[in-house]
């Protein structure tokens, strides 16, 4: 009963496919077989976009002692539908002295190589879209043409806001690049795979029952897992990382010059990469679909992918909601001069861990080699005297 | 199918290669430039080297070509609109496509159909890495920070 | 798909990167031109391994790889000797630039 | 049996060598680091050393031999290793503790140079490429040590590369010896081709093996000179020995190191190596290429001998002694005496290297004063450098018993008294004692005895760093007799493999009572030539111009000069001629034949405008510009004739292929 609730999606591509077999040639099937993934793909992700975009702002509302959206539909929740329609019908404006091509490019593509990330993710038993040997490289791969496309928004505005903003978001997206892969590496090492496929399958035993062998509970699993989430935040320009936007500086930066709906694809782009980028963290450091206990197990593995996925974006709205924007140099310092040697020593401490057994004693050991490292980095970048309460002084 | 694909690439690929090369504006120029990378990539996954595809890609378009549209950002000038073609490379250039061409068609003995193979696991790629092929590995990592550090040193803006 | 046919689509695209070079007078034009043909090489690289008689060994890939890495220290260490001799001369244009003495 | 180090010998030359990296990535500040970390590394070595020579002690023909694959080229594999025997141990024991000592020294002796921690730095380099060069179990390993040897003796010669004198000396000395060195290449590129290996022992396939020396077969006497070429140059033998005066430029320690204790030793240890290459086919221990080592080494030593007599440098004398002792270690080679070669090579290391620490120390307290008409009188001022200086002396005047370099001379007389072709030599090489005893009695008279000349009213004793290492050498050179001699010869017995039995009787010889009477006259002679020596030398004054002739070097200097020098110069003006009127006028007629392809184009351009086809008259204008343009120095045009060059290649591959 349960592995066939499990497997549901799967059986229901399969009776899908079954009138075509025989019927068609074997690369007419395949295709299709591509198409329906991806249609799946996209109306679930599209569908959770919505729902989040208004969730976020129902969230905030309750953080900020307010209602939120609360007009359209029951408890507001048909406002995503609104907007919407709102987007779609209002004038798409183009600056005169904009770089056409390049202006329209921009939003085309950065929505669809956001999308294209989600297509490696294994959102369940059986689930992943598109199996490729390497796929966390696919991952990052096309991640990293993210920030090209952000270039081309800035510089076909042709304007000097989302010009600030384009570069600003490229120093920091590249800054936290570093971290954001060397924090994926000691999966990596430890599975011996780039296929998240076997990371998943990696993390499905448990000990006693109860604890499940996620990376998240190791030393170097936590810390990286930590560092992975942060640089996430910078990747997908969140708060406290988003100065590129940073409305209240540069307008809205490499967004400034777009409206109706190259903006909500923008804005759509932003939100399937945070979704991506948990996704991934969830597959590389929680277990991905596993259940937390074992005997939860009966429960459908894409519920419990969909229910860590919905913990992280939580985690980003909550952090939204508490944090203020840091400035530019802060968020480079901290790339640079903490993020990178931590996730450096993340590496070590996972291989310290591996050569020491896996068990408790290797616990221990990388506990010791991560806990060295991170005071050496807080008394060598005196963080005390910097992050110390602050005195003012007035004129008297 | 892969005929079809394959042709498609190719066009692609010779396109875009040949409007990095030709087009007036420096910014389009880079980014077809991209766009060829991607087309490469393309072909290696064809070819069934998925790993270099992804490689090239990461590379590429997440590095050099973002280093590249830095590079015309910072050294914006106005010469770029002089009008300025070198018609003599048009000749070489075509020369040496003509030569080689005609070397390949003269070459008998190209096999025309590829050899089964398991693909190439990444995981097989790594350990040669780190067994046959470690001391380059190591060379090139040497390589790759100096050139970082040479390159770091020759930018930064002299003191005054 | 065929080795000739992966040869000539290779050798369009080292001419073409070539063109760049030899052709364009502003310098980032002959960086592209030569990663270009890099990629070419590169290109030509893989479909030997493919369609060569010891396919089980990568090799063509391992010496793909490794260009690629080599290539990537090319562009940032000539990208920075643009934008130094653009400081300097105040342009890009290298027809300007043949005095060896700055 | 086989303790670790016999595997790994390779880590006695890398310990300095690692020193040496190190004290350059510290960079100039660190004075103190510098010195302490080449002296560590210079201990390192020793006790590795130390570590080595216990295992060669326990069985006679002890050798230890590990070879690698250094890299494969086709079906070449080309093999390098390292080797541990007798020869070896004894070498690297030698090396590393008068390189310590000197090392030591140096610290006072450069203790206010402002590039203290890079004279270091070579040392260490020096010490290190040594050591490689004598454990080195392939020809070609040993000449790349070889290189790197003559780099860091070039690099120490020019160290004080303000000095246009010292800078002229180091190029003299890199290019003299690259003369030698350059046959020696040879000589491995045709022991290479013949015999099909460069290892020394390869278990039995080795170049130095019967199979490997037989299928050289008729060259062997060519591959033999050749490599004795470059051993000529690195050991100062006549013709090549003029870079090693010379040499005396660099500062006083590294004379001691480089230019007395070993890397002129290198000559004469690569001739012991590869001995079985020079001996093939010998009919009563005598070949074609060890009468040519006799006789080189005969004319250099007692050539070297009589320059001695009359030079006025302190330095310059022990280096014209040097050279002279390194012609009688080559005698002793070529006549069949390896080991009383080998073994004068050891005593030398040590006593040549005390004599030059003390000329160090003298130079030192007289406040860089090295004229020895300028010193005198020191004997009381500078109790222990006398001392010391004179333990020095008299082992290498040869005193018999009590000095070490007594009993080596003597065996090396016996050797050559044996040899069957011509007895001239062993005359000779008695000359060249009584002359050895008489320009060190000389020297010792004027600088330590007589009156107080005017550098030395100011003079001090050296303080205790540099004292003590002449003690310790001092100490080596006097207690190395008890291994030496005739009557327990342990040292030759562990060089040559047969075991040593004590037998007092031997001790009184024929050759020992010669040995000290030719010592005796020599310096007898010497005191009552000196014993009123003053500004002018007495010998001088008797005979003017033999004197002259020996004071400037036997004119060798001024022979090459007009000779050698001037020949390359003609050929060096022939070629810039040959660059001016014939290469240029060609550039420029080609210039020429561009320029008129142009105008032809150009005129064509006319036409095609006057045609009125506006698309063509541009493209014709750019064919036109190309064409004028074709020696523009533009990045472009290179790349294009590179591009086209390429294509030239291709096409006739395919068109060959």
């Amino acid at each position: 009963m349960s592995d066939s609730l499990d497997q549901i999606f799967i059986h229901a591509k399969q009776w899908l496919l079954s009138f075509m077999s025989g019927r068609a040639p074997d690369w007419l099937v395949q295709i299709i077989s591509s198409l329906i993934n991806i249609v799946a793909l996209l109306g679930v992700f599209l569908t959770l976009f919505a729902l989040i975009s208004v969730l976020e702002r129902k969230i905030l509302g309750r953080m900020q002692n307010r209602y939120g959206p609360n007009r359209v539909g029951p408890f507001g929740l048909f406002q995503p539908v609104a907007d919407g329609i709102k987007m779609l019908i209002k004038e798409d404006i183009v600056p005169a002295r904009a770089d056409k091509i390049v202006h329209f490019l921009a939003p085309v593509l950065i929505a669809a190589a956001a999308i294209l990330t989600l297509g490696v993710i294994p959102y369940g038993r059986n689930m992943t879209p598109f199996t490729i040997d390497g796929g966390i490289l696919f991952f990052f791969a096309v991640g990293s043409a993210t920030e090209l496309m952000v270039f081309m928004a800035g510089w076909g505005s042709n304007n000097k806001y989302s010009m600030l903003g384009a570069m600003r978001a490229i120093a920091q997206m590249i800054s936290y690049e570093l971290p954001l892969i060397i924090t994926v590496l000691p999966v990596v090492m430890i599975v011996g795979s780039l296929n998240p496929d076997k990371i998943v399958g990696a993390q499905a035993a448990y000990s006693l029952g109860f604890i499940p062998h996620w990376f998240v509970f190791t030393p170097w699993g936590a810390t990286a897992f930590i560092l992975f989430f942060v640089s996430g935040l910078v990747e997908s320009n969140r708060t406290p990382f988003d100065v590129p936007e940073g409305e209240s500086e540069i307008v809205a930066g490499h967004m400034t010059e777009y409206s109706g709906f190259k903006y909500a694809t923008f804005f759509m782009a932003e939100y399937i990469g945070m979704f991506a980028i948990s996704g991934l963290g969830v597959t590389l450091f929680l277990g991905g679909w596993h259940a937390p206990v074992h005997f939860l197990e009966f429960i459908p593995s894409y519920v419990w992918f969909f229910v860590k996925l919905s913990i992280l974006l939580f985690v980003y709205i909550w952090l939204r909601g508490t944090l203020p924007r840091t400035r530019i140099d802060q968020i480079m310092n901290f790339a640079w001069k903490f993020m990178l040697p931590m996730a450096f020593t993340c590496v070590v401490a996972a291989a310290v861990w591996h050569y020491t057994g896996r068990g408790l004693r290797g616990w221990l050991w990388s506990l010791a080699v991560i806990a060295a490292v991170y005071f050496t980095l807080s008394i060598l970048l005196d963080t005390r005297r910097k992050f110390a309460p602050r005195t003012y002084r007035f004129a008297e | 199918m892969s005929t079809v694909a394959f042709a498609v690439i190719a066009i692609l690929t010779l396109a875009a290669a040949l409007a990095a090369a030709t087009l007036q504006k420096l910014m389009h120029a880079a980014l077809s430039f991209a766009v060829m990378f991607v087309g490469i990539s393309a072909f290696f996954f064809l070819l069934g080297a998925e790993f270099v595809g992804l490689v090239q890609i990461f590379v590429y378009i997440g590095a050099v070509a973002v280093l590249i549209v830095f590079t015309i950002l910072l050294t914006r000038d106005d010469t770029g609109k002089v009008r300025s073609f070198n018609w003599g490379g048009v000749i070489v250039a075509i020369a040496v496509f003509a030569g080689l061409v005609w070397a390949i068609a003269k070459t008998k003995s190209l096999p025309l159909t590829p050899s089964q193979i398991e693909p190439i696991t990444v995981q097989r790629i790594g350990e040669l890495l780190m067994t046959n092929y470690v001391w380059p590995l190591q060379c090139v990592g040497v390589l790759l920070t100096a050139a970082l550090i040479g390159a770091l040193i020759l930018v930064m803006e002299e003191k005054s | 798909m065929t080795l000739p046919i992966l040869l000539v689509i290779s050798s369009g695209l080292f001419c073409i990167g070539l063109l760049a070079a030899l052709s364009r007078r502003h310098a980032i034009f002959i960086l592209i031109g030569i990663e270009m043909m890099l990629a070419a090489a590169n290109l030509n690289f893989i479909a030997f391994w493919r369609f060569g008689p010891q396919p089980a060994q990568p090799t063509g890939m391992m010496v793909a790889i490794f260009a690629i890495a080599i290539a990537a220290a090319e562009a940032a260490v000539g990208l920075a000797m643009v934008i130094v001799v653009y400081r300097h001369f105040r342009s890009t244009n290298v027809d300007q630039l043949d005095r060896l003495k700055g | 049996m086989n303790s670790w180090i016999t595997n790994n010998v390779w880590l006695i030359p890398a310990a300095p060598i690692a020193a040496s990296l190190l004290i350059l990535a510290f960079g100039k500040a660190a004075r103190r680091a510098a010195a302490a970390v080449a002296i560590v590394g210079q201990i390192a070595a020793l006790t590795m050393s130390i570590f080595a020579f216990v295992p060669t002690l326990h069985s006679h023909g002890f050798r230890a031999v590990q070879n690698f694959t250094w890299f494969t080229f086709g079906e070449q594999i080309l093999r390098i290793g390292f080797v541990l025997d007798p020869l070896a141990a004894a070498m690297l024991l030698m090396i590393a503790l008068v390189g310590l000592c000197i090392f030591v020294f140096s610290i006072g002796y450069m203790g206010e140079d402002k590039n203290f921690s890079r004279f270091f730095a070579y040392l260490s380099f020096f010490s290190g490429a040594m050591l490689g060069v004598v454990v080195a179990n392939s020809l070609l390993l040993l000449f790349v040590f070889w290189e790197l040897v003559g780099l860091a003796s070039y690099l120490l010669i020019g160290f004080w590369i303000e000095r246009p004198s010292a800078a002229a000396a180091a190029k003299k000395a890199f290019i003299t010896t690259r003369i030698g060195d350059m046959g020696f290449f040879l000589g491995i590129l045709l022991l290479y081709h013949r015999s099909g290996t460069l290892l020394f022992y390869d278990g039995g396939r080795g170049c130095l093996e019967p199979v490997a020396l037989s299928a050289i077969g008729s060259s062997v006497t060519l591959v033999a000179l050749l490599i004795f070429c470059g051993a000529m140059g690195k050991s100062g033998q006549f013709p090549l020995h003029v870079w090693l005066p010379d040499a005396m430029e660099g500062p006083t320690p590294v004379s001691a190191l480089i230019h007395a204790a070993t890397m002129v030793a290198a000559g004469v240890f690569l001739v012991a190596r590869v001995y079985p290459i020079f001996s093939v086919g010998a009919i009563n221990g005598v070949t074609p290429s060890l009468t040519v080592v006799v006789w080189i080494g005969v004319i250099t030593g007692l050539m070297a001998a009589l320059i001695a007599i009359a030079q006025f440098d302190i330095k310059r004398i022990l280096a014209y002694s040097t050279v002279s002792q390194l012609g009688l270690m080559m005698v002793s080679l070529g006549a069949g005496g390896v080991a009383a070669g080998i073994m004068h090579l050891l005593a030398h290391g040590f006593f040549k290297a005390l004599l030059f620490l003390g000329a160090g120390s003298v130079i030192h307290g007289l406040h860089h004063e090295q004229d020895i008409r300028k010193m005198g009188g020191l004997h009381r001022l500078m109790p222990i450098t006398f001392l010391t200086y004179a333990v020095g002396m008299m082992a290498l005047s040869g005193v018999p018993f009590f000095f070490s370099g007594g009993w080596t001379k003597e065996e090396i007389l016996h050797a050559t008294s044996n040899w069957p072709r011509s007895h001239l030599p062993h005359y000779l090489a008695l000359i060249g004692v009584i002359l050895t005893a008489l320009y060190m009695t000389r020297q010792i008279i004027y600088v330590f005895f007589g009156n107080r000349r005017a550098a030395s009213e100011h003079a001090h004793e050296s303080p205790s760093v540099m004292a003590i290492p002449l003690i310790v050498l001092a100490v080596c050179a006097v207690f190395l007799s008890v291994v030496l001699t005739p009557a327990w010869p342990w040292l030759e017995s562990y060089l040559t493999g047969h075991p040593a039995r004590f037998d007092a009787r031997l001790l009184i010889q024929p050759m020992i009572v010669v040995s000290l009477a030719l010592v005796g006259a020599g310096v007898s002679v010497g005191i009552w030539m000196y014993r009123r020596a003053g500004e002018a030398d007495p010998l001088q004054h008797a005979q003017p111009a033999l004197f002259r002739f020996l004071e400037n070097k036997m004119w060798i200097d001024e022979i090459y000069g007009r000779t050698v020098i001037a020949l390359s110069a003609i050929l060096a003006r022939l070629s810039d001629w040959m660059d001016r009127h014939v290469w240029d006028a060609l550039v420029q007629d080609i210039g020429r034949i561009g320029q008129f392809f142009g105008r032809v184009t150009t005129s064509a351009d006319e036409r095609v405008i006057n045609a009125g086809v506006d698309e063509s008259t541009s493209g014709a204008h750019g064919l036109g510009r190309l064409m004028s343009r074709w020696h523009s120095g533009q990045i472009q045009t290179y790349l294009g004739a590179v591009a086209l060059g390429m294509l030239a290649l291709v096409l006739l591959y395919a068109w060959l292929g």
